[in-house]
């Protein structure tokens, strides 16, 4: 297991990536940004101003540490606990918020953020964001893709079907397992007698290697050179990220059913966010008050997104009908007059 | 006589099968340890011990296909799919092989093999969770499918399930799993697949319906005494084979028909009940069979899900159209 | 004039298309250097390179997924999937996906893609390749569905396939892949998707039909001459969605319907059809709209096959009781 | 790969399995009575007495060989193209015909035959093969469950799924894959980017094997090794028989169109029947004149199997309805009604 940052935050200087001061702070940035989302998003839904909701608090390392590592042409193929890879990648959280408030504008993906509408059906965008890259690769494109998904995902057959495809197609991708040991109940040891995931990758003519998921250095130096070697034409690699689900499976589980209290603290100690904090620490690069200033900034910087969020319109009748054809038909046209009718 | 939901009436029909016999198995994602996520499985892995209450990885296409091998072994499995919306994977095994297993070995392998899942909108889940897709289920030759509306129906139907040798697609109304409470009898009872129920007598117009929408045109026909009408209610139960009979007779009672059903409104089962009629009593119709249904859309996030359901007031139109032909 | 049966159109369509825009892609099994299994592709690998015409190994559900990741990137990916009876393998890429993308993400993201299948019975065929399920797809909300039953009307609905901005499945029925030859211009022209053929005009009585079934119409109707009777005929070309006016308007001039389809009665599109005249020309209806379809069985092996699709026989048996009523 | 026999029959004496003569002798003549079953069948669709058949030639050796190790008790879950190991099993051959003639009486296999009925979507059989093995164990039963497929069927998700599922529960099975380096047009390195099909397994945390598929005594002994190993509890086992299909797909197929008459010649010359015959021969078990004995009686078999399969009578419009459920619905009687009547 690839590692490079211990947990007390020291760093294996034979394999510290160049990176300048300013993007580890960003990274870190990426980091807190994500936490405080995802509790701020836990609180809605708690205050019913959310649905359901899939938390992502312990994977923040591995999201961010991996979707930083892209370059601005590259694209991301998300899950639904991606939050932390989505904003780094340029999707305002608002977007987020209100595609888990239940309003679909939250999927209309800005033009210039290269990020696919996260997936529900477990694994299903495995394929897709292959054959997304099968089409850069077909258009001789430079661009490389990078595919989320969990441990559980990874019994599914489109996981299967899609590592197939790209080591036989020799596709640009990367797919990024983030296991964070659990499938909603079902531990990572019932979900496959495999080793380890990333030893998968070896049935498929390809390599696969397993990093230390809460390892946020780890996590950036190995799918930074999963991607040059996808943008160099050597094809697909899958990279697992080690990590842990620290939450519930979503707002709608108690875990507490399932898992031991003590496996959790175990994990907390792993935290990847006080790891990380440690190492810019230890580089001086952060103190208690930048830090205080960058949580200060990024409590605003939710709440805004908060609001937003709330502040989008309800959508209308008509909005249910319009998206479904790039016309809409005669009879969804019948349909709408007659809901249209029956609210007055 | 215990009041209960239809998802703890759930629990009391698996519970007493996997008393009664050895053979029945549970299989799906989360029913074990964590008793199912909407625990319609819970205590029942502690009871029957992990080999009769089996924790499966994430792979519907292979669970389905691999409880079809079980059930021409001799068991009766029990699978749960987490919700329909995830269904369509299994789609091949049960139309290439549960459904056609008995007539392509005529008669020497079978599929006593029961799929539950949970249906249906109306409860602010996240995409894909809210899907009514029976239709497609029922148009194929050689599975059952049923859907339960009350605590009562809910025990006794899924345990004529289980007991029928023949593949079933049992569709649970989530939207109403917990939110309708009703006697359920302790002691064993089945109700029969391919029987409807007539939930309420009336003279005017017949609502023809299932699950969640069951209670919609119950509401429907209250407020429809304000119109003076006299409405009656046939509840289904089972999609496939279809209680011709019942519809049939109430048709030619009433004169009126309306089908309500969540799914999307073309192709839907609503088009049979309604071909249904057309062929068998064409001359007692006073008026059109509508359909009042899902659109022909995507189910919505949850923001625009009211728009999608069938309402009250939706129903009432149409009844109003039916009546002023 | 060239003549050319189905499967030389569906070819000239793919040339004449790829030729056209760079963004088409083939993809399938079998497709590239095998030429298809039923030649459908043949010659468009020399032609094009195996970058554009791709063999793919065997995982229809992975194709699918791929193909909808191609088409969201931009490119124009038309999927042969082998056989209608392997289709099921990609119902959820279709519904969750494929169908769902554009309102999923308002328009931001679609799917031009066209699945291209031959299905139906009637070639001796093995097990699970005469199967027309076309009914499934037609209650799938965000997508096309597609029949074409002509040389001339294959190639000018497989270009308006390609190149509408939204998902298709495009069914071509193999029992006449080759039997129907017929004239195929040479040049550019499309034929358009959402509206039906009248491939006969009669007074008497309406057969709504498609696929491999128009040749049965034609037969009927041929036969029907001798009863006195002028038929009329529709072929739909598009089952989805439906030209209804055209349905319609025939139904109000004939009075008297008849739907034709290969697949299972129950819940096929037949009911659809059936309730749409319910709805809409309730007034001008002389009888029942009968339908003769395949029965609520499985297809069976070829030794029995011609019980299964309707036969001249059955569709006049009903046309009589129709007249008769 | 494990190699007992080489191309001139010569034995590796270490390995070679303990078999008694009349034991070697039935295993040859059910090798024989493969080709000459399945020459017939080919002529037999020529002459139009046939439909559509897929021809095993080439593969008699991992097909005999395979079910030739298993128990009475043992199981097997076939592919379209396992007719040598359906007869090994006990299927007559009658039935294997009367299904490709397009009679479902082909597929009511007999009470004492565990044999399940072919199947034609390409892999299906593997989770239901598994499942079945799974309930097996459950049921603490003894028998091991065989599944056979081709290279091809590994690329679906049913394969992906039915190992992963098998190595999670420990089940009972063996996977043996017929690598015969085609699937229909598609040659086996553009299946799956993998080295070899056998190292698979190790995705699922259990072992693979690659055998000489064309050495018979390869095949039985790495089939029988992993028999036991499932019936004493210790799981599944891949087996990878590399061999070739010297025919084309299917009679429907032309293989001129994608593959090379070199290639097909190279293969002819492993023909698996001639290398046991020369190891026969060597051993003193086997000379030209038991040979044309076996030859003849098995023509006089196969003739037999032709005429009971073409003495089966056909179905009648009942047949059709009556095994679709087990009881007949009312609306498939008025089917049958209205069927019945039109045929008058
Ligand atoms: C196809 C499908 N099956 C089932 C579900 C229900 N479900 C949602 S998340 C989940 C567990 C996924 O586990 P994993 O892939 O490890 O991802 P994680 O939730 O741990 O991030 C399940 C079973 C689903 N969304 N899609
Ligand atoms: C699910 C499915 N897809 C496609 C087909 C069509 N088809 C029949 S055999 C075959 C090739 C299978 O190759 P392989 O698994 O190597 O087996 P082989 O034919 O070589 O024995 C294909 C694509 C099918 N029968 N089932
Ligand atoms: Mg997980
Ligand atoms: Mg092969």
């Amino acid at each position: 297991m690839l590692k490079i940052l211990d947990e007390n935050g020291n760093v294996n200087p034979v394999l510290e990536p160049e990176l300048r001061g300013d993007e580890l702070i960003q990274m870190y940035k990426f980091m807190v940004f994500s936490r405080v989302a995802d509790e701020k998003a836990f609180s809605l839904q708690r205050e019913g101003r959310m649905g359901t909701y899939a938390q992502l608090k312990g994977q923040e390392a591995a999201q961010v540490g991996s979707s930083y590592a892209l370059r601005e042409m590259d694209w991301i193929f998300p899950s639904y606990r991606d939050l932390g890879a989505m904003i780094v990648r340029g999707l305002p959280l608002e977007y987020i918020y209100l595609y888990w408030m239940g309003n679909e504008e939250g999927s209309r993906i800005p033009e210039d953020v290269n990020v696919f509408p996260l997936s529900v059906p477990v694994g299903s965008q495995i394929p897709i964001g292959v054959g997304f890259s099968n089409a850069i690769k077909l258009d001789e494109g430079n661009a490389v893709t990078v595919v989320y998904f969990g441990d559980g995902a990874t019994s599914e057959g489109d996981f299967h079907e899609g590592m197939n495809w790209a080591g036989v197609f020799k596709t640009p991708t990367v797919f990024f397992c983030e296991n964070n040991q659990w499938a909603i109940s079902v531990p990572r040891n019932k979900q496959t007698a495999s080793k380890t995931i990333s030893q998968k990758a070896s049935a498929y003519g390809f390599k696969g290697i397993q990093v230390d998921g809460n390892d946020l250095l780890a996590v950036y130096s190995a799918t930074k050179e999963a991607v040059e070697k996808a943008q160099k034409g050597e094809g697909p690699t899958l990279v697992e990220a080690y990590t842990y689900r620290m939450s519930d499976h979503t707002t709608a589980d108690d875990s507490g059913r399932y898992r031991n209290e003590s496996e959790i603290k175990k994990w907390v100690e792993q935290d990847p966010i006080k790891r990380f904090k440690l190492y810019l620490e230890l580089k001086g690069l952060l103190d208690n008050s930048l830090d205080d200033k960058i949580r200060k900034e990024t409590g605003q910087m939710v709440d805004n997104a908060v609001k937003k969020a709330e502040a989008c319109p309800a959508p209308k009748p008509e909005d249910i009908f319009k998206y479904t054809y790039a016309e809409m038909p005669d009879h969804l046209q019948e349909q709408l007059d007659e809901l249209e009718d029956s609210i007055g | 006589m215990p009041v209960l939901n239809i998802v703890e009436a759930v629990n009391m029909a698996l519970r007493e099968e996997m008393q009664r016999d050895k053979r029945v198995v549970i299989l799906g994602e989360d029913v074990g340890v964590n008793g199912g996520v909407f625990r319609a499985t819970v205590g029942l892995q502690e009871e029957f011990g992990n080999k009769r209450v089996i924790d499966t990885p994430i792979l519907e296409n292979g669970i389905v296909g691999c409880a079809i091998g079980m059930a021409v072994y001799g068991l009766r499995p029990v699978v749960e799919i987490q919700f329909m919306g995830f269904i369509y994977y299994i789609l091949n095994h049960i139309i290439s092989h549960a459904a056609r297993l008995r007539t392509r070995s005529r008669g020497r392998y079978t599929v006593p093999l029961v799929i539950r899942a949970p249906y249906g909108a109306g409860i602010r889940a996240p995409e894909h969770h809210s899907e009514s897709t029976e239709a497609i289920f029922a148009h194929i030759p050689g599975i059952k499918v049923v859907v339960s509306s009350t605590p009562r129906d809910t025990k006794g139907l899924l345990i004529s399930a289980i007991r029928d040798p023949d593949p079933t697609i049992f569709l649970e109304p989530k939207r109403i799993y917990r939110a309708l409470k009703g006697d359920v009898p302790d002691e064993e009872y089945t109700i029969p697949l391919g029987k409807a129920r007539i939930v309420r007598e009336g003279k005017d117009l017949s609502i023809i319906c299932w699950g969640a929408m069951v209670m919609v045109a119950e509401a429907v026909a209250n407020e429809a005494i304000n119109d003076g009408l006299d409405i009656e209610i046939i509840d289904l139960r089972t999609l496939s084979p279809l209680d011709k009979d019942a519809v049939i007779s109430s048709v030619e009672k009433t004169g009126r028909a309306l089908v309500i059903h969540e799914a999307p409104k073309t192709g839907g089962l609503g088009a049979e009940i309604v071909a249904l009629i057309n062929e068998k009593a064409l001359l007692y119709l006073k008026a059109p069979v509508l359909r009042v249904t899902g659109q022909d859309v995507a189910v919505p996030l949850s923001q625009a899900e009211d728009y999608y359901i069938p309402s009250v007031a939706r129903v009432l139109n149409a009844l109003r159209d039916i009546m002023a032909f």
